[in-house]
């Protein structure tokens, strides 16, 4: 016994839950060649068909890439903060790739570790993930290894199987889930199973041996040396969460903000007194996997990476993930 | 060598002594000029004075039938013929122009062909080679070149010469063993057009050519213009009548004084048809 | 966060008036950064001061903004104050409230609330102020004049009677100039050498005046206050240290008949020579292409004759360094080339004239040596074709001048005058002669000049005709000169037996090598330019590089002396003293940030920005970078605007103040 | 009482020390009056006056931005108006792109000596900025009509003529140490290839997007020694002016050329380079004929077709997807900044925040430091996450460089740079 | 002196925009266009061009000054003649030259006025009585046929 849905009441679905107020995101075309995950106007914005997955990742609903963390006055000699708490209002993702929705776990770790980073859990809180589990996938994907497949329900609070013939099951993952679709669905007997994923491209565990024994090593100028040092990578990934604090002048109404940041930047460990302890691209190329690979995983004891390859389909220098971690493999 | 040649109006007019005279002595140069066909009048003064466009056009007509004929180079022996077609020249280097006269004379203009005039011809041929070939120096003769206006006029459409102090004609007059004279009104006009029209100031004029030539002890005059000959050879007797005084001075084609010196008869080149000849 | 005190102004009713200056200064106290704020009378009169001076004390202020007038008016005034209560002037902003508010709105509400944004503005610029320190360039007092003609005479007499050292280069083998060789000079009709040689003799044995005669500049580096000029001495085979001038050579010397420059091929001289009697230093030289012993080893007669053995057949070019912190560029005129033959492709010369052909045909500047006392024909008027006495001579004006065929569409300016000059002269000297002039129009504007025209004319019964020649012609002998009357509307021909070509004036030869080598500008024409027409006439667009006389456009002498002293008196401002001081407010350049694209290098008007190379202490190189130099840069900040890293910035005008200034109208 | 009148604008006048601002003195001397909404901020001269001041002016909330300064040929420092003038005509075609409404930046020339025309000019400029009213359309969304997208054409691999030539050549470089390092395309993208067994590695075909010339500015290339890089025709242009800019010297690099006849890019549609000029050594056969047409009108005319508002709700749609991965200037090979304005803090100049007006600050920045440089490689496109049509801003300032001066980048090695240069013929036709 | 307006004062006459003045000149009609004028003058002005234009300007408005009439004759009639034949024929052209002035200012003897020359010519075969034309003359007078257009356009 399962409950499915079909796309047009899907779309329906998605329409009635913005008129009721909720956010509803999820991935649109935005040009002939670009699908992005963005805010829909309305129910035919839904793009469910026809491309592999967007370009950007879920995370821009959670961790956006500029937030205002408060505002602040100065008169005469004295400053005066403005806080900003205003209440999320309540979001929903549809058609969230499982390796986005996997992605917010690990986020959920990072901030709720030491510091409790509220504007983060506020937006989890009001937030439900629908995720559409797989039914392809490209040479850039890797879920398969790092843990993950085409179908998984890790970090979604619903998931929907495609049937063919515009139909979905639906699986609740988590009651707010099931709160989202209060009995929108069908009844039926047909049920959908997540597609095989692609073949495991590399061994997670020995690129981490490698990396936590290879910190110095040709290996990096040989394979990173053509890194350009953009931020592509890790704004598109749906893990990467580095973040930086920085102050908007009037002109951008007296705010402190935080925004994305990357480990790919010349500028992230760069101090004040001009030394930089990774001088160049291979250290912070090598500095992401490491992340990803070997210090988080030992934190956490996950890997940082969802096998996505938005940072390889990204790269304008064919770099990312999988084409370093294969390498490491290989080589 | 072979040479295109756009013999104008006058040469097949009452100037065809100086035609002969080209002929004979350029073939002894074995150059033979090809008249190109379907070649028109180039409009003259009367043109250029009443009509701008048509004295645009008229030449263009010549240089679009001589391209078309292929003729890398076109010799004009009328100063007047080759500077009207130099206007033309200059004026298709601009494309609007160009478009519009080639669309006015139904052929299409593209100034590309080099126009030469009778002097620019014998360097071509070169001077040298010239000098080589003298038979008989013209040792009796004392020349006064005389270039007329149009030859180095204007200087930005013919580019011809020093347009003041020009010392083409005498450098080649020289070469034939001939002494030449410096003297003032090598480059005056002789009134040229207005022989017919307005006699009073072509005899005043060639009078004071004429007399200069022999103040400064020429005894002969040396042009490369039909219309000067006109007015300086035939006008001669008329000139002498109004100033009451015998000049006698005798006038050459360029052409006349190389011919000679290569050793051709006076009659050859049709020097006998000169109205001053005695010299 | 800063201490700035603000100091609103009545201006007695001028401000008061429109702006409720209490209202202002209880706003201006709660803005950003302000400790204090209090209004007066009137702030720049001297109880005003007063407050400013104790409140920087008592407050400890850091910056102060003072709101009344325009900066053009007071700022120096209150920076003065400022600095006299220890605090750097450099951090004094004024707020104009008066002629950008008071005056000009009536409103008494918005003016009073303008007044508070432009104070706002003020008081952001002042917290974002730096203490700057004058810079100081050390200054050599020494001066370096090129050219010895009358402006370089002039100049350098100048500078060196008020106590500096003046290095004289003059590229002739003596000084004197165009000035030397004229006969007489208008509008005085006194005679050129009787002003000019007694000067030219101060020159030569003045005490801080070291002459290189016969030498050219031959390389010029370093900056304002800072020059090192090399010299090239021309080999002159003749020691001046050991010749005594006494004429033996000269007088020995058996080819003596080779033309002389001094009169413009008019008259002979010998091998070895002195140009004229009156030289300066009064030395000979000797032509390498003349002397005979110089091309086939013969002769010699003058190094026999030589008593103090100064002559010197083995002589080379010599080179040698001064330094020196000003430089004075009068490097003069030459005549345009009237001939056919031109020495640029912009110009033409004028064949229908005949000059070079017809021997009697000369320029202006022959004519001169032909009538001058000095001259080669003793000051007997001879024409050069046969030596007879001219009856009847024609001069021609605006040869080349005003003449956009022939290139120079500029007017020579002295022409008019000389040529009236000339037929005064030709009368005094051929009393039965008759003078013609040709001219396109007569320009005598100068004290006197109108009336010395009149006087050739009326008095001395020129000529004159309103038109151009065509032609010139020789017939029997004789001169045809044919030419229009354009008053008569007829045409007009003369016969005479010498003709004079008033020639345009062109800058000297190698005006534009020089130049370049000085790093100043020049015209199409290769006039020297100017820093600003109105305002730096005798400035370039480099420090410590001036101009004089005609090689900066077309002068008569005069013109060319007053130029000359005010030349010079611009650089004894900088000689003064042992250092420059200069207004801090100038670019600078974060040379870790640079990326050396030197953008800046060439934008920068002053050539102020050079490359250079960043190293370490020990002198590795880390990168190449732009560089200020401080003595050259006059804080335009053009620089700033297109350095795409804003590694350059402009002191007194940051980036950092100027967007705090804008952003604080937010 | 309508919206109109209540409406007070604000104006900000950038305007030189010594000719305008005296002539703002002179008005005041003279009572002359006018308005109260400008708020003067003075600088040296008007050559001090950087682009960036006016979008910050606009991003305060001005309703108007005056610009003036001394009239050509009474500049204090001579040129300063001169050098001003030149990026003014270039700034304005970008502000025009952009949708902003140039009725909102008015440029003039007002000396000393005219109090009246300062009086004037403020007077008209507040009068028309009243009947304009709220600069509302900046930086607002809205709908416009569809431009056309770059056309890319993708399709598999296929190789190029010269790939074997080219690993053989680049082999011997390295075997003979001619070179340390060669610089080329590999089956993913770039490659570094330091030993000549590597040489296999290199490819040559139509995958072989990037500009390659960007890689000779970073340090850790530099640090390998003397490279050889691979330039496609189009590319070598960049090597141009670098070289003008002292960024790239000849002796420092072995440059190899090699004939392309198409990558697929939306600059392929209308290449008119099919074989390297300046390379050191030349590979492949240029294919076909070299096609003439100047870059792509047909998006940039679609854009300039719309009404400024649109064209101005365009640019928010695409800016506000801009995340500031910054790719679009690690990948251009002009971009070499050691310091990026945008890292730079004292200042700030322009928001560091991927917020609207930072984006627009950035991208206006990013594409004005490339006027007169820029050789159109299209890489900022390409390398963009979010898809914006960067090129189309770079389209516009090499129309305007051509237009107005008649100059192309990368063409000509001998040309002054546009920047840094000036003429005294230079169009000031919008210059009151 | 023939001219009644001195060159300059014709190129001033048009700068003061006296065009009548100008056209109505006898001047520009003795001018023989030897072009000296243009090759001399310091400004530049092309004065052989600018009579040129205004001799084309005196006809077509027949301003053209009457005493000048046998220049004006002799030019039109050249045109006519070559449109008709191509090249000019010459015994042609003195002969309609010669009737029309004739006509024009019952001048009989202008008819006889050079005969003696005629059989001078003919005896140094100057004189072709069968003259030869142009063989595209058809081509001619569309040419003057279009530039007279364009003239009135």
């Amino acid at each position: 016994m399962s409950e499915i849905i079909s796309q047009s009441a899907l779309r329906a679905l998605a329409a009635e839950w913005i008129a009721g107020g909720k956010s509803v995101a999820g991935p649109a075309r935005v040009k002939p060649d670009l699908v992005l995950y963005r805010m829909l106007r309305s129910g035919d914005d839904l793009l469910l068909e026809g491309f592999q997955r967007p370009s950007n990742s879920i995370k821009d609903f959670l961790f956006p890439k500029a937030e205002k963390l408060y505002g602040y006055k100065i008169r005469g000699n004295s400053i005066e903060l403005i806080e900003n708490d205003s209440p999320e209002p309540a979001q929903v993702i549809i058609a969230a790739r499982p390796c986005d929705a996997a992605a917010l776990p690990i986020l959920d770790h990072v901030f709720n570790w030491d510091f409790h980073d509220e504007f983060y859990n506020r937006r989890r809180a009001a937030t439900t993930v629908v995720t559409l589990a797989c039914s392809a996938y490209d040479e850039n994907c890797f879920c398969t290894s790092v843990g993950l497949d085409p179908g998984s329900e890790r970090g979604s609070d619903a998931i929907l199987f495609e049937l063919g013939d515009g139909q979905y099951e639906v699986r609740y993952v988590t009651e707010k889930g099931r709160a989202l679709f209060n009995a929108k669905t069908e009844k039926s007997e047909r049920t959908g199973k997540g597609i095989a994923g692609p073949e495991k491209k590399f061994d997670a565990q020995a690129v981490r041996a490698f990396v936590t024994t290879h910190f110095e090593d040709p290996f990096w100028n040989e394979h990173a040396l053509t890194c350009i040092g953009c931020g592509t990578c890790a704004f598109s990934c749906p893990a990467c969460h580095c973040f930086d604090i920085v102050d908007a002048g009037p002109a951008a109404g007296n705010a402190r903000v935080k925004t994305w940041d990357s480990c790919q930047f010349s500028t992230f460990t760069a101090h004040a007194s001009g030394h930089n302890p990774r001088p160049a691209q291979p250290a912070r190329q090598r500095q992401r996997i490491l992340h990803k690979f070997a210090i988080y995983p030992e934190k956490f004891g996950e890997i940082l990476c969802t096998g996505c390859g938005n940072c390889t389909r990204n790269c304008p220098v064919g770099l990312g993930v999988l084409n370093v971690a294969t390498e490491i493999n290989h080589g | 060598m072979n040479i295109g040649y756009y013999p104008g109006c006058a040469l097949h007019g009452s100037s065809n002594d100086y035609e002969q005279s080209l002929r004979a002595c350029l073939s002894t140069l074995d150059v033979q000029l090809d008249e190109m066909k379907d070649w028109i009048c180039c409009g003259a003064t009367a043109a250029h004075s009443l009509n701008h466009k048509l004295s645009l056009a008229l030449p263009a007509r010549n240089l679009a039938v001589a391209e078309r004929d292929g003729f890398k180079q076109l010799f004009a022996p009328c100063p007047l013929c080759s500077m009207q077609l130099l206007k033309a020249k200059k004026a298709v280097g601009d494309e609007r122009v160009r478009k519009e006269l080639s669309e006015i004379v139904e052929a299409d203009v593209r100034g590309e062909s080099e126009v030469l005039n009778l002097i620019q011809l014998f360097e071509k041929i070169g001077v040298e080679r010239i000098k080589s070939a003298v038979k008989a120096p013209l040792k009796s003769i004392t020349a006064a070149c005389y270039y007329g206006c149009l030859l180095t006029r204007p200087p930005d459409v013919v580019h011809f010469d020093d347009f003041e102090q020009p010392t083409s004609m005498e450098t080649l007059v020289a070469a034939l063993g001939a002494k030449t004279v410096e003297w003032n009104y090598k480059t005056e006009c002789c009134g040229a057009g207005m022989t017919m029209s307005n006699e009073q100031i072509v005899l005043e004029l060639a009078h004071k050519i004429l007399s200069n030539a022999a103040e400064h002890g020429a005894n002969c005059l040396v042009v490369a213009c039909p219309m000067c000959h006109v007015n300086l050879d035939m006008k001669q007797a008329a000139v002498e009548r109004r100033f009451g005084k015998k000049l006698g001075m005798v006038v050459y084609y360029l052409s006349d004084l190389v011919g000679l010196a290569l050793g051709l008869s006076a009659e050859q080149l049709g020097i006998n048809r000169h109205f001053v000849t005695q010299a | 966060m800063s201490r700035i005190g603000v100091f609103t102004c009545w201006c007695g009713e001028n401000i008061a008036r429109t702006v409720d200056v209490d209202e202002v200064a209880k706003r201006a106290a709660e803005l950003p950064g302000v400790r204090c704020s209090l209004n007066y009378k009137y702030m720049c009169a001297d109880p005003g001061q007063a407050i400013v001076r104790e409140k920087i004390v008592s407050e400890k202020l850091d910056g102060v903004v003072v709101a009344s007038c325009s900066p053009h008016m007071h700022l120096k005034t209150f920076r003065k104050a400022a600095q006299a209560a220890g605090l750097n002037p450099y951090l004094v902003e004024m707020a104009n409230i008066r002629e950008q508010c008071s005056w000009v709105h009536h409103d008494r509400a918005q003016a009073t609330a303008k007044a508070i944004e432009i104070i706002r503005l003020a008081v952001e610029k002042a917290r974002n102020d730096a203490a700057l320190q004058p810079i100081r360039v050390p200054v050599t007092r020494r001066a370096l004049v090129i050219g010895g003609g009358v402006a370089g005479i002039q100049a350098a007499l100048d500078i060196a009677d008020a106590g500096h050292e003046v290095v004289m280069v003059e590229r002739e083998p003596s000084i004197g100039g165009k000035m030397a060789g004229l006969s007489e000079t208008f509008p005085t009709l006194d005679c050129s050498q009787c002003i000019l040689t007694p000067r030219m003799v101060e020159v030569g044995q003045h005490p801080r005046i070291k002459l290189y005669s016969y030498s050219e500049v031959e390389k010029v580096e370093g900056f304002v206050g800072n020059f090192k000029i090399t010299i090239r001495q021309k080999a002159r085979y003749v020691d001046i240290s050991k010749c005594t001038g006494c004429g033996e050579c000269w007088n020995i010397c058996p080819l003596k008949r080779n033309l002389s420059e001094f009169d413009y091929g008019m008259g002979m001289r010998p091998a070895i020579y002195i140009p004229f009697p009156q030289a300066v230093p009064a030395r000979p030289v000797i032509d390498k292409s003349q002397c005979a012993k110089l091309i086939r080893n013969g002769c010699g007669l003058c190094e026999k004759k030589c008593k103090a053995e100064a002559i010197n057949f083995k002589d080379e070019d010599r080179f040698v360094e001064e330094a020196v912190g000003a430089v004075v560029v009068a490097t003069g005129y030459k005549l345009y080339s009237i001939a056919k033959s031109q020495p640029k492709t912009t110009l033409s010369g004028y064949g229908e004239y005949g000059y070079g052909k017809y021997k009697d045909v000369i320029d202006s500047l022959q004519f001169e040596r032909l009538v001058s006392a000095s001259g080669p024909t003793g000051g007997v008027l001879k024409r050069p074709s046969d030596g007879a006495i001219p009856k009847s001579v024609v001069f021609i004006s605006c040869v080349g001048s005003r003449d956009n065929a022939k290139g120079l569409p500029y007017c020579s300016k002295i022409c008019c005058m000389y040529t009236a000059k000339h037929t005064m002269l030709y009368k005094h000297k051929v009393h039965d002669g008759q003078a013609h002039v040709f001219y396109m129009d007569i320009r005598a504007g100068g004290k006197g000049y109108e009336e010395f025209v009149r006087r050739a004319i009326e008095q001395d019964g020129a000529q004159y005709y309103r038109g151009r020649v065509s032609k010139i012609t020789q017939e029997g002998g004789r001169l045809v000169v044919r030419g229009a009357d354009t008053l008569a509307g007829m045409p007009v021909t003369i016969e005479a037996d010498m003709v004079v070509l008033a020639a345009a004036m062109r800058p000297a030869d190698g005006i534009e090598e020089l130049a370049q080598k000085l790093n100043i500008g020049y015209d199409e024409f290769g006039f020297l330019l100017e820093s600003h027409p109105k305002l730096r006439p005798v400035e370039t667009n480099t420090a410590g590089i001036f101009i004089a006389g005609a090689c900066h456009s077309p002068k008569d002498i005069p013109e060319a002396v007053a130029q000359a002293s005010a030349a010079a008196s611009k650089v004894q401002v900088m000689l003064a003293a042992d250092e420059l001081t200069r207004e801090p407010e100038i670019a600078a350049i974060n040379e870790q940030t640079c990326a050396a694209c030197f953008t800046c290098v060439r934008t920068c008007p002053y050539h102020a920005i050079e490359r250079a190379e960043l190293r370490t202490p020990r002198g590795a190189f880390i990168k190449n970078t732009a560089r200020v130099n401080p003595g050259l840069c006059m804080g335009c900040g053009t620089c700033v605007s297109v350095c795409p890293s804003k590694s350059a910035d402009l002191l007194g005008f940051t980036d950092q103040q100027v967007y705090a200034e804008v952003e604080s109208l937010a | 009482m309508s919206e109109a009148q209540e409406f007070e604008p604000k104006i900000v006048a950038y305007v030189c020390n010594w000719c305008t601002y005296l002539g703002a003195d002179l008005a005041g001397t003279a009572r002359l009056e006018y308005p109260p909404n400008v708020r003067i901020i003075r600088l040296p001269c008007t050559g001090r006056i950087d682009f960036n001041l006016i979008i910050k002016a606009l991003e305060v909330g001005a309703d108007g931005v005056l610009v003036s300064g001394c009239h050509p040929g009474d500049c204090h420092y001579t040129a300063g108006n001169y050098h001003a003038r030149r990026r003014w005509i270039l700034f304005r075609e970008l502000l025009d792109t952009l949708g902003i409404d140039l009725r909102r930046i008015e440029f003039t020339w007002i000396s000393a000596a005219e109090g009246r025309k300062w009086q004037q000019v403020v007077t008209e400029f507040t009068e028309q900025m009243r009947k304009l009213g709220p600069y509302k359309e900046l930086y607002a969304t809205g709908a416009f009509p569809e431009v056309p997208a770059p056309e890319t054409a993708t399709s598999g691999v296929k190789s190029f003529a010269g790939e074997s030539e080219l690993r053989e050549v680049c082999g011997k470089l390295l075997a003979e140490g001619t070179v340390k390092v060669v610089i080329g395309y590999g089956a993913r993208g770039p490659v570094v290839v330091t030993r000549a067994e590597d040489a296999d590695r290199l490819v040559w075909n139509n995958r072989c997007f990037s500009n390659l010339t960007a890689y000779l500015k970073r340090k850790e290339i530099k640090a390998l020694g003397k490279a050889a890089v691979i330039v496609k025709p189009c590319d070598e242009k960049s090597l141009v002016e670098l070289e003008k800019e002292a960024q790239f010297e000849r002796k420092d690099a072995h440059v190899i050329g090699i004939a392309c006849e198409g990558v697929g890019q939306p600059k392929c549609a209308h290449c008119t380079a099919r074989t390297p000029r300046f390379a050191d050594v030349t590979l492949g056969v240029a294919a076909g004929p070299e096609p003439q047409s100047s870059p792509s009108p047909n998006r940039f005319a679609a854009l300039m077709a719309m009404p400024p508002a649109e064209r101005m709700a365009f640019w928010t749609e695409e800016f506000n997807r801009c995340v500031k991965c910054y790719a679009c200037r690690q990948v251009c090979p002009m971009c070499y900044c050691e310091r990026c304005i945008v890292d730079r803090n004292r200042p700030i100049e322009i928001d560091p925040a991927p917020s609207t007006k930072g984006n627009f600050a950035w991208h206006i920045a990013r594409a004005f430091h490339l006027a007169g440089r820029c050789v159109g490689c299209g890489e900022c496109s390409r390398a963009c996450p979010a898809g914006i049509d960067l090129a189309l801003l770079n389209i516009s300032l090499h129309i305007a460089a051509q237009k107005n001066f008649g100059y192309e980048a990368g063409a000509d090695p001998k040309t002054e740079p546009l920047i840094g240069s000036y003429t005294l013929q230079d169009t000031e036709a919008f210059i009151l | 002196m023939h001219m009644d307006v001195a060159p300059n004062q014709v190129v001033r006459l048009v700068q003061l925009g006296e065009w009548e003045k100008a056209l109505q000149s006898r001047a520009i009609w003795e001018c023989v266009g030897c072009q000296t004028c243009s090759t001399r003058c310091p400004k530049e002005v092309d004065c052989a061009g600018v009579m040129d234009a205004l001799r084309e300007a005196s006809l077509a408005r027949g301003m053209a000054a009457a005493d000048r009439y046998l220049v004006v004759a002799f030019q039109k009639i050249f045109l006519e003649n070559i449109r008709r034949n191509g090249w000019l024929n010459e015994l042609e052209l003195i002969g309609q030259f010669k009737a029309d002035v004739v006509l024009h200012t019952g001048r009989i003897p202008f008819l006889f006025k050079d005969a003696g020359l005629a059989p001078q010519l003919g005896k140094r075969k100057k004189l072709h009585l069968i003259p030869g034309k142009a063989r595209d003359r058809g081509v001619v007078d569309r040419i003057f046929e279009r530039c007279a257009s364009e003239r009135k356009a």
